[in-house]
């Protein structure tokens, strides 16, 4: 096993563990749901982003084919990661903040969970 | 001296075949009912007194059809003199009724009906009088309740019959239902429910320690059927019936059928000191009975009754007495009985059917408006007081010539003081029917002025009377019959007896002088007796009887509908709580080998999984009553077990379960969007902790259960699956070639759970949205407090490129199932959800719209091709189900399988895709019949085309 | 780890009677996921617990695989159980829209309405 | 191999997916397509009735050998549970078809289709976790069913329906797990091999086994204490489904009497008098729990669900004896009840339809009472045990073959105090139903003043209205054609049930069957 | 050496798991139900990964994609059940 | 036609890709299969994909690339600071509005998720006409400023690159 790759793979786990770890602490420790959404959205995913870079050396280096599955869970949670905290956020500003405590939008129309859109034509009622 | 003839049987079903005649003609008027009534009754007659001379000649005429030959049950017949007596009384008489009751009735009855019962009846007494197999005697037994049931209640719109039926049926089924247990258990002493083989066994079944429980039983039967005390109260009620039915079954049959019954089984079970005290005893308590309760009636066919009552009772203590001549009397006082008291039944219903009343203290002076009429019921009644030159007086003769030489537990006087108080009591009662009613001044309020009925009304009595008459004048004319009757109750041996007028000075002619003497007395007291007798408290049997009745019905549905109350978590925490505690029987009876395996380590994160299971558990337990909450937690256990799943080397399981755990999460939300969205606290803390109980023995149980077994190896047929999965089923995922090879079958079932529940939910939604549901769907409110965005843009844009990917990982799924974790079901679930990402991002309406498949159809086909793809084996002659796979090197592409279970796994990919679709399109139909706005561009809003618009607009 | 599966299976099951013994629809159904969350863990169990020895065949050597059987056998339960729950969700939500609640008991009516018959009857009386 | 054996589960298979999803706008074409279906599975279960005269035939499903697939095991009664099923269905439909109950919701046919695939299923099947399948296949048909046509009370009532049976089906994968564990095998006959060689003391797991597995079916056979279910559904299912759900308290019977004779047999030392020590009492306070609620009932289907109820407990305290004659006697019984039931469900769907209401009170009486009451008449005395129906046979035949000293008193006196009850329950309805209501006036509805605010008259009302055709009551007479034809033909019947019972208890008969055993052991 | 870090890495996101089952159980908001619960997914993604390199076998990587593919799915139904009540519509 | 028979020929090359990245092993049934699949599945899918976005500039999306992909690992550094060594007395967390100039749908969507991935910023939701989206910030000292970088580090190349 060479030296390096066996290097790069321990970073890379360790870094993956500590930026899980951390993503997921960030759940206990910070006071508000928004601050809380910061931690996994970015230090977990990471996390796991290093974790599947270690998978990848480690098929390649240690069992001598090169993987791709890994880029497609990194696919995944790259493309899943802002759509998830968009909802949450959503979710919780719906539940828990007031109109008021947010900023203005700056145009016509307000923020998308309390105005609706724009009227387009042809909208049908059933 | 056993004659088999099958004509017997003939006559045994006659009024059955005869009764579907006037049941299909039933608008056919009286006369031809009436005709076709008598015409198999008259058949049935004549082929019986064909074979009288033979049978009084001592010969025994049987015939047998093999019926259930397991159970000892023949369809088998015997004629002696005993059933021959009977036989003709029921049929002749019968023809009596048949000709009386064309009269009696009016036009508005029904005809048909009323002869259809009458024929059953017929048949039912036929068949227990010439049953030869107790077990079709017991048949015959219960047809005679029943058939009396309808013509009891033949006027139904009459309460007092209605009730009076019922209460028949009650008695003599009871009594029936006693009787079978009785005679089983005969059967089983003797070994053969034949009755001549019980007959002759008396011995055996007199010694059997089963003797005395059979008796009992039999007994309840022979006395609830003739109305013995204390079950005699049915009788007078079943009065309510028109008159020739209380003339028919109530004087001549159905109540004679006890006494038949103590006759035929009498050398079987007479003779022992329980038959006497009981029999004996029961009859000489209702013979007094009876009669007292008679002489205060005021209906007369109330009378009647409880005369017959009386009579009864006169006739079961003579049985009861256990000798032979005592059978003689018994049996020709059944005789007697018979003539005279069908024709003063009928003369009742003639007084009622002129004067229209039956009341006696509003007749009297008849006399001289009804003479023919007169002369029928007195010589009757006569008869029954037991005057001489009448029937009745003979056999009474008898009867207090046995009583006056039984001892009763060695007191001499006891039984013969008590038998002539019976008959003083009759006296009374007969000479009050006749004073009362006949005598005294003609009245002018007689409901309707009475005078005597027509011919064909009155010949029938006329010629009973003619009867009671001749052979109280010459009784030698009956004593073939009863000699060749008694004869046939003994056994065969009898006494040397000749029936005569007179028998000397004998204790019998003090005790009946006495009796006539007393009787007339009474009759001079009664005013003031009635007075005192009204005055009288006593138990009042129908009261009682209604009581006991309503306390029964109101107690079976008390316990009903307290037990079924529709409490279903009583339901459950019975079911869950018997389970245990015979689950622990059964454990506890036996143990269990020594444990053979070692246990596996416990590493930290395993630690981490079981503890995140047991507090998400626990606190879904604690917490359900926030729905939500409660399904966001489910989603932790769900998680959590299919990471287990993997840990444990199971990853097809881990990926089902995952999947399927997702898309049920889907269904629930779906739901819950409709539901409460909390459980409000209704149980009380003593019913929680009574369910927590019940749970964790219900859990440590099945803690305990696994526990024992992970500790110990066995060998499996498995074995077998891992070495034949790849040679015989084509596949390295043992797993999946089990699932669509080895137990295909299963497999196939189990997508048809699938389509079924696609078909039920589909179903369901119509049914809802066509009914009253509907109105509340489309009146609720579902949209307050709702976010403005329904289809946010970065949702849809990521679908886009999201859902794709994951069909692709579908199809991948799907293609490499049969060598590695994946196949057909984890690929429609992963495809289901993909669409439903895209349900989701622009809603089911839009996406439906764009789509080109129809759920339906794709349940349909799917298993259509699992269950065409199974048959396709029977092509080459293999059985349902068998596969066949094959590899194939086309160059330059590497080596492939094809395999029929690809193509099996492709109906199950197909049935679970469409089953869930179906499942979401139905639920999001009752979500748009709610008053949901349909969008028709994917986003709410698209900025792009917006300035596109803007742009136009400028 | 015999004990985690035996204790898991056990609690599951626990929480899951004591949910289907609630008087509402909605507790039942989560308390019959419970169940069947168990029942298949406990039917896996019957092949007994392997570690790292997935039934799929390794072309390559003399691998040990655990009992694939049970596997199977809870593919087709979680299936079965997944359809069951899917009606026994529509059926509890039918019910919920036909009547007011979504109670699991029923009240049987002690009478017949007054506009139907007398309703009397002859009740105990013979 | 005997292929036709599969024919009776993969005709009704590939016919209802035809029906449901093709078919299903098309209402005439659905019933031709189902009755004939229908039809043809009458046809070949009558063929495999013939055939299963001689040894045990089986069927190796994927060409795998026992045990190691699947196998399906025609023998006689097996057959016998074929040919009733498909009888009755036969009836049923007719009935459903004749009085439009299959048109008033979606997927009337295709459940329907269904429901006799998975029971007819359950009946052939030699795999005990096969049978799991197929008994959820029938349950779910059968849910499907149940709340057919929709409403308040039919919902609630198939919830709980639902759920019980859901809590059921957990209990049965337990039951089979622990089986697994224990045994390492599916396959009935080898089961019954395996647990031959189970040693006495070390039985505890096949014990537990056995005792849930006998919980399982007993919950499926209304059994006490889990009989509640029963009376709640049957009665509030439409009465066509009532009447075919009458064979799925067999199936309940059918497993006990299968399982607990091949598996857990007499013979077996592990288990051995377990499955009949608790069967006894529960089935004798069944009869109880039946015969008090149809004396108590206020209205006419819960009357006859009840009825129902107390012959399952006869019909259990005749199984629970675990002997030959007994089961004989089980076997004539079980025929009986099926048919009785229907008879009186389909009964109860004309005079409800006629009364619009099924509480017993006295109403107006209806068209046509005097048949009414002749129907109800004959069902009940049927049902109750009386003769001259089967009913009184076969309570002769259970009486006649429970003969033990430790149970004859209660076993005597629970089956004929419970048949008393019943009769004076049945009674007491029929007269308030149909002779009471001859003395209530038929009140006319006022003569319309304006033609226009007479109210139409519903639906339901011109149904009400209309005499009943030669189609709609054929059903019904029709089943108690069969109860007349079982009594008269009793003693062949009995005889071929003695061969029934006679391959029943021979265990190794069926072993070597099944495991193609060239020699016994 | 990789060994170690493999203990260490499993540790963290075990215990990160365990943060996360806190915030499910104990909220506050729903919100942070289904935060943490996504949080959980995407740690037993890693966990998964992980136990991939330990074993030196690639067929846990199913279940990883498809537990990543479904968590995604099921969040956002959850929050779209808090927005809309109507998670398809 | 071609249009129809390959309606995203980028999602195709992508599809190909993910097919290898799932059997992982190239060999040339593979890649025949995967392109195959490539080239149906965006076909059955068009139907909810009705435009094609424009995309240009090739080399402004690897520029774009490799910065979000640094901030992205910037971001998560100062972030585990800020969880682990922050007290939550000093947090300011606050939110900003971001107006936007896009208004192709997908730069919307990169952009908001670029925010959340990058340093200290998720992007909670857009305006009901899109024209701005609200951000959160875990800590900022100066919200304006925080704007400003979005808009000029990451909304000016994604107008390139989309428009
Ligand atoms: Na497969
Ligand atoms: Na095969």
């Amino acid at each position: 096993m060479p030296d390096i790759a066996e290097l790069l793979i321990t970073i890379f786990i360790v870094l993956g563990g500590a930026f899980g770890l951390i993503g997921s602490f960030g759940l206990i420790k910070l006071r508000d749901t928004m601050q809380r959404l910061h931690g996994p959205t970015k230090a977990v995913t990471l996390g796991i982003g290093s974790v599947l870079i270690a998978s990848m050396i480690y098929s390649y280096a240690i069992e001598g084919h090169f993987s791709f599955h890994e880029f497609l869970i990194t696919l995944f949670m790259f493309l899943t990661a802002p759509i998830t905290a968009n909802f949450i956020a959503k979710a919780y500003i719906t539940r828990k903040v007031a109109k008021r405590e947010l900023p203005e939008t700056g145009s016509d129309y307000g923020w998308s969970i309390y105005d609706d859109p724009p009227i387009v034509e042809n909208e049908e009622q059933t | 001296m056993t004659v088999v003839d099958n004509t017997l049987i003939i006559i045994a079903l006659l009024p059955f075949i005869g009764a579907l005649v006037p049941g299909i003609m039933i608008r056919a008027g009286r006369n031809a009912s009436a005709f076709f009534t008598a015409v198999p009754t008259a058949l049935a007659l004549t082929m019986l007194l064909l074979h009288a001379p033979a049978v009084l000649s001592g010969e025994v005429i049987t015939a047998e059809i093999e019926w259930l030959p397991q159970l000892g049950l023949t369809a088998a017949f015997f004629l002696d003199g005993l059933g021959l007596m009977f036989a003709a009384m029921i049929l002749g008489v019968g023809l009596l009724i048949t000709l009386y009751a064309r009269f009696y009735l009016s036009g508005d009855d029904p005809m048909g009906q009323f002869y259809t019962y009458l024929l059953l009846f017929q048949g039912a007494m036929l068949g227990i009088v010439l049953s030869d197999n107790i077990l079709l005697l017991l048949i015959f037994w219960e047809l005679t309740s029943l058939s009396s049931f309808l013509l009891i209640g033949y006027w139904k719109h009459l309460p007092e019959g209605r009730q009076g039926a019922r209460m028949a049926l009650a008695v003599t089924g009871a009594g029936g239902l006693a009787m079978i247990g009785g005679m089983l258990i005969l059967g089983n002493i003797v070994g053969s429910y034949n009755l001549s083989d019980i007959l002759a066994s008396g011995e055996a079944i007199r010694a059997s320690e089963w003797y005395l429980p059979a008796l009992i039983l039999i007994l309840l039967g022979a006395f609830t059927k003739s109305a013995q005390f204390p079950f005699h109260f049915w009788l007078p009620h079943a009065m309510a019936a028109p008159t020739p039915v209380s003339a028919y079954l109530h004087s001549a049959t159905m109540v004679k059928a006890g006494v038949f019954l103590m006759a035929r089984m009498w050398p079987a079970l007479a003779g022992t000191d329980a038959w006497f005290y009981i029999v004996t005893g029961v009859g000489l308590i209702t013979m007094i009975l009876g009669a007292l309760i008679a002489l205060f009636k005021d209906d007369l066919k109330a009378l009647l009754a409880y005369s017959t009552v009386s009579h009864l009772g006169l006739l079961t203590m003579l049985l009861g007495f256990g000798t032979p001549i005592a059978a003689v009397a018994a049996v020709f006082h059944i005789l007697n009985h018979l003539t005279f008291k069908a024709a003063l039944f009928m003369t009742a219903g003639i007084i009622d059917h002129e004067a229209h009343t039956r009341d006696i203290k509003r007749l009297g002076g008849l006399r001289k408006l009804m003479p023919v009429t007169f002369i029928i019921g007195t010589f009757a009644a006569l008869s029954m007081a037991g005057i001489p030159l009448f029937n009745g007086f003979l056999s009474k003769e008898m009867m207090l010539e046995e009583a006056a030489h039984t001892d009763w537990a060695g007191n001499p006087y006891a039984v013969p003081i008590l038998a002539t108080i019976g008959a003083l009591l009759s006296v009374a009662y007969s000479f009050r029917f006749i004073v009362h009613v006949f005598f005294g001044p003609v009245r002018d309020n007689y409901p309707s002025k009475p005078h005597d009925p027509p011919f064909g009304m009155w010949a029938a009595p006329a010629l009973l009377v003619l009867a009671v008459v001749l052979i109280g004048l010459m009784p030698h004319l009956a004593e073939p019959v009863v000699r060749a009757a008694a004869g046939a109750v003994t056994g065969g041996v009898l006494p040397e007896f000749h029936l005569k007028i007179w028998h000397g000075v004998t204790p019998a002619l003090y005790m009946s002088g006495v009796a006539v003497l007393g009787g007339a007395i009474l009759l001079t007291l009664h005013a003031p007796l009635d007075r005192l007798w009204l005055r009288t408290p006593r138990p009042e049997a129908k009261v009682i009887f209604d009581r006991l009745m309503a306390a029964a019905v109101g107690l079976s549905r008390r316990i009903t509908e307290i037990t079924h109350d529709g409490s279903m978590s009583r339901y459950l925490a019975i079911f869950v709580a018997a389970t245990t505690v015979m689950g622990y029987v059964a454990w506890s009876g036996s143990g269990l080998p020594l444990p053979s395996r070692e246990l596996l380590p416990i590493p930290p994160l395993v630690f981490v999984g079981w503890i995140c299971i047991l507090l998400a558990t626990v606190s879904v337990a604690l917490m359900h009553r926030q729905r939500f909450r409660a399904l966001v937690v489910i989603g932790v256990i769900g998680l959590t077990i299919s990471v287990g799943f993997v840990y444990l080397s199971a990853p097809d399981l881990a990926l089902t379960q995952i999947s399927v755990e997702t898309v049920t999460i889907m269904l629930l939300l779906l739901a819950l969007h409709f539901l409460p969205k909390t459980t409000p606290i209704e149980s009380s803390v003593p019913r929680r902790i009574r369910d927590g109980v019940i749970a964790l023995a219900a859990g440590g149980g099945v803690a305990a259960l696994s526990y024992t077994f992970l500790l110990r190896d066995m060998p499996s047929i498995s074995e077998y699956h891992l070495a034949n999965s790849y040679k015989g089923g084509g596949g390295t995922n043992v797993v999946n070639v089990i699932l669509v090879d080895f137990r295909g079958y299963d497999t196939y079932g189990e997508i048809i759970v699938l389509g079924i529940a696609g078909l039920i939910i589909f179903a369901l939604m119509e049914a809802l949205l066509n009914g009253p549901a509907a109105r509340k769907l489309r009146n609720a409110d579902y949209s307050q407090d709702r976010s403005r965005d329904r289809h946010p843009l970065m949702m849809v844009i990521a679908t886009r490129v999201m859902m794709p990917v994951a069909i692709m990982v579908g199809v991948y799924i799907f293609l490499r199932g049969h060598n590695q974790p994946g196949g057909g079901f984890v690929a429609g679930l992963v495809i289901s959800i993909a669409l439903l990402m895209q349900y989701m991002a622009s809603g089911f309406a839009w996406t439906l719209r764009r789509q080109q498949i129809e759920y339906h159809s794709m349940i349909g086909s799917g298993v259509v091709i699992a269950g065409l793809t199974g048959a396709g084996a029977w092509l080459g002659g293999k059985p349902f189900l068998t596969s066949g796979f094959d590899y194939f090197h086309i160059p330059p592409i590497e080596e492939f399988e094809l395999a029929t279970a690809m193509l099996f796994d492709l109906g199950v990919f197909l049935a679970v895709l469409g089953a869930v679709m179906l499942m979401l399109y139905s639920l999001s139909r009752i979500a748009r019949y709610a008053g949901e706005t349909v969008n028709i561009e994917p986003m709410d809003y698209d900025p792009s085309k917006q300035v596109v618009m803007d742009e136009k607009e400028k | 780890m015999e004990i985690v599966i035996a204790s898991t299976v056990g609690t599951l099951t626990a929480a899951g009677i004591y949910l289907i013994l609630r008087l509402r629809a909605f507790a039942i159904i989560l308390g019959l996921a419970l169940l069947s969350y168990a029942v298949n863990i406990f039917l896996f169990a019957s092949g007994r617990l392997a570690i790292n020895m997935p039934p799929i065949l390794n072309p390559y050597g003399d691998a040990a695989y655990t009992d694939p059987l049970p596997q199977a056998l809870v593919l087709t339960a979680i299936v079965i159980s997944f359809g069951m729950t899917a009606v026994l969700v529509m059926v509890a939500l039918g019910a919920f829209l036909e009547s007011d609640d979504d109670r699991i008991d029923i009240e049987e009516p002690a009478t017949e309405g007054p506009e139907q018959g007398t309703g009397k009857g002859e009740a105990g009386a013979s | 191999m005997n292929h036709w054996i599969i024919a009776p589960v993969v005709l009704p298979a590939l016919l209802a997916p035809l029906i449901g999803f093709v078919m299903r706008h098309d209402v005439p074409l659905a019933r031709t397509a189902s009755v004939a279906g229908t039809l043809a599975l009458m046809a070949i279960a009558v063929g495999l009735f013939v055939m299963s005269m001689g040894d045990p035939q089986v069927y190796y499903l994927g060409d795998w050998p026992a045990p190691f697939g699947i196998v399906l095991v025609l023998d006689r009664l097996s057959a016998l549970m074929v040919l009733l099923t498909t009888v009755l269905a036969f009836i049923v439909l007719i009935h459903a078809i004749a009085t439009g109950w299959d048109a008033r919701g979606w997927h009337f046919h295709a459940l329907f289709q269904f429901q006799l695939m998975g029971i007819i299923g359950a009946f052939l099947t030699g795999d005990i976790f096969n049978l799991f399948v197929f008994f959820e296949i029938l349950l779910i048909a059968s849910y499907g069913l149940m709340i057919h046509s929709g409403g308040r009370e039919r919902m609630r009532a198939g919830l709980q329906y639902v759920v019980i049976n859901l809590a059921g089906s957990t209990l049965f994968l337990f039951a089979l797990g622990v089986l697994y564990a224990s045994t390492g095998t599916l396959n009935m006959a080898d089961l019954a091999v395996r647990m031959q060689e189970v040693p006495e003391g070390e039985a505890a797991l096949v014990r537990v086994a056995a005792m849930l597995l006998m919980i399982v079916f007993a919950l499926k056979a209304a059994l006490f204490p889990i009989q509640f279910w029963l009376p709640g559904t049957y009665a509030n299912a439409p009465a066509p489904v009532a009447a075919l759900f009458a064979i799925m308290t067999k199936v309940g019977a059918y497993s006990i009497l299968r399982i607990h004779t091949l598996i857990f047999g007499p013979g077996i030392e592990a288990t051995h008098g377990l499955p009949g020590t608790w069967l006894f009492p529960a089935a004798i306070v069944t009869i109880a729990i039946g015969a008090l609620g149809v004396l108590g009932a206020r209205r006419l289907m819960p009357l006859i669900a009840f009825s129902v109820l107390g012959s399952m407990g006869t019909l259990m305290v005749a199984i629970s004896a675990f002997t030959p004659v007994a089961t004989t006697a089980a076997l004539y019984y079980l025929v009986h009840s099926t048919f009785s039931a229907a008879a009186l469900f389909l009964m109860a769907d004309l005079v409800i339809t006629r009364r619009q209401s099924d509480w017993l009170s006295a109403r107006p009486a209806t068209v046509q009472n005097g048949l009414f009451a002749a129907l109800f008449f004959a069902a009940a005395i049927a049902m109750a045990g009386m003769p001259p129906l089967s009913g009184f046979l076969g309570k002769l035949l259970v009486l006649d073959a429970l003969r033990d000293p430790g149970i004859i008193g209660w076993a005597w006196s629970a089956v004929l105090i419970g048949s008393l009850v019943t009769i004076v329950g049945f009674a007491r309805a029929g007269s308030l139903l149909f002779w009471k209501s001859t003395s209530i006036a038929v009140d006319l509805p006022p003569a319309p003043d304006t033609g226009e605010d007479a109210p139409a008259p519903s639906a339901a009302e011109i149904a009400a209205r209309r005499p009943v055709g030669v189609a709609e009551v054929a059903p019904t007479m029709a089943a108690l054609a069969v109860l007349g034809a079982i009594t008269i033909f009793a003693g062949p019947l009995t005889s071929f049930l003695d061969g029934t019972t006679a391959q029943l208890f021979d265990r190794e008969g069926y072993v070597t069957s099944v495991l193609k055993l060239e020699t016994e052991g | 050496m990789i060994t170690a870090a493999l203990i260490f890495a499993f540790a963290c996101f075990g215990i990160g798991a365990l943060f996360c089952l806190w915030r499910i159980i104990l909220g506050p908001d729903s919100a942070d139900r289904v935060l943490a619960l996504d949080t959980m997914v995407i740690n037993m993604i890693g966990t998964l990964v992980l136990y991939g390199i330990w074993q030196g076998t690639a067929v846990y990587f199913e279940a990883s994609m498809l537990i990543a593919m479904v968590g995604f799915v099921s969040t956002v139904a959850y929050c779209r059940f808090i927005l809309r009540g109507d998670i398809i519509e | 036609m071609i249009r129809r028979l390959i309606p995203h020929p980028l999602l195709s090359i992508m599809l190909t890709l993910v097919w290898f990245g799932l059997v992982n092993k190239f060999t040339l049934g593979n890649l025949l299969l995967g392109a195959a699949l490539g080239i149906i599945i965006p076909v059955l899918t068009a139907p909810y994909w009705p435009n094609r976005p424009k995309l240009g500039r090739p080399l402004s999306v690897i520029k774009y690339a490799l910065i979000v992909l640094w901030d992205i690992i910037v971001a998560n550094v100062q972030v585990a600071w800020i969880i682990l060594f922050k007290r939550n007395a000093n947090m300011r967390s606050c939110w900003i509005t971001v107006p936007l100039e896009l208004t192709s749908p997908e730069a919307i969507t990169v952009l908001a998720g670029t925010i959340t991935m990058t340093p200290g910023t998720v992007s909670a939701m857009l305006a009901a006409d899109s024209r701005a989206i609200l951000v959160h910030c875990l800590h900022s000292d100066n919200p304006e400023a925080d704007r400003d970088r979005i808009k000029q580090r990451y909304e000016r190349l994604l107008q390139e690159i989309f428009e």
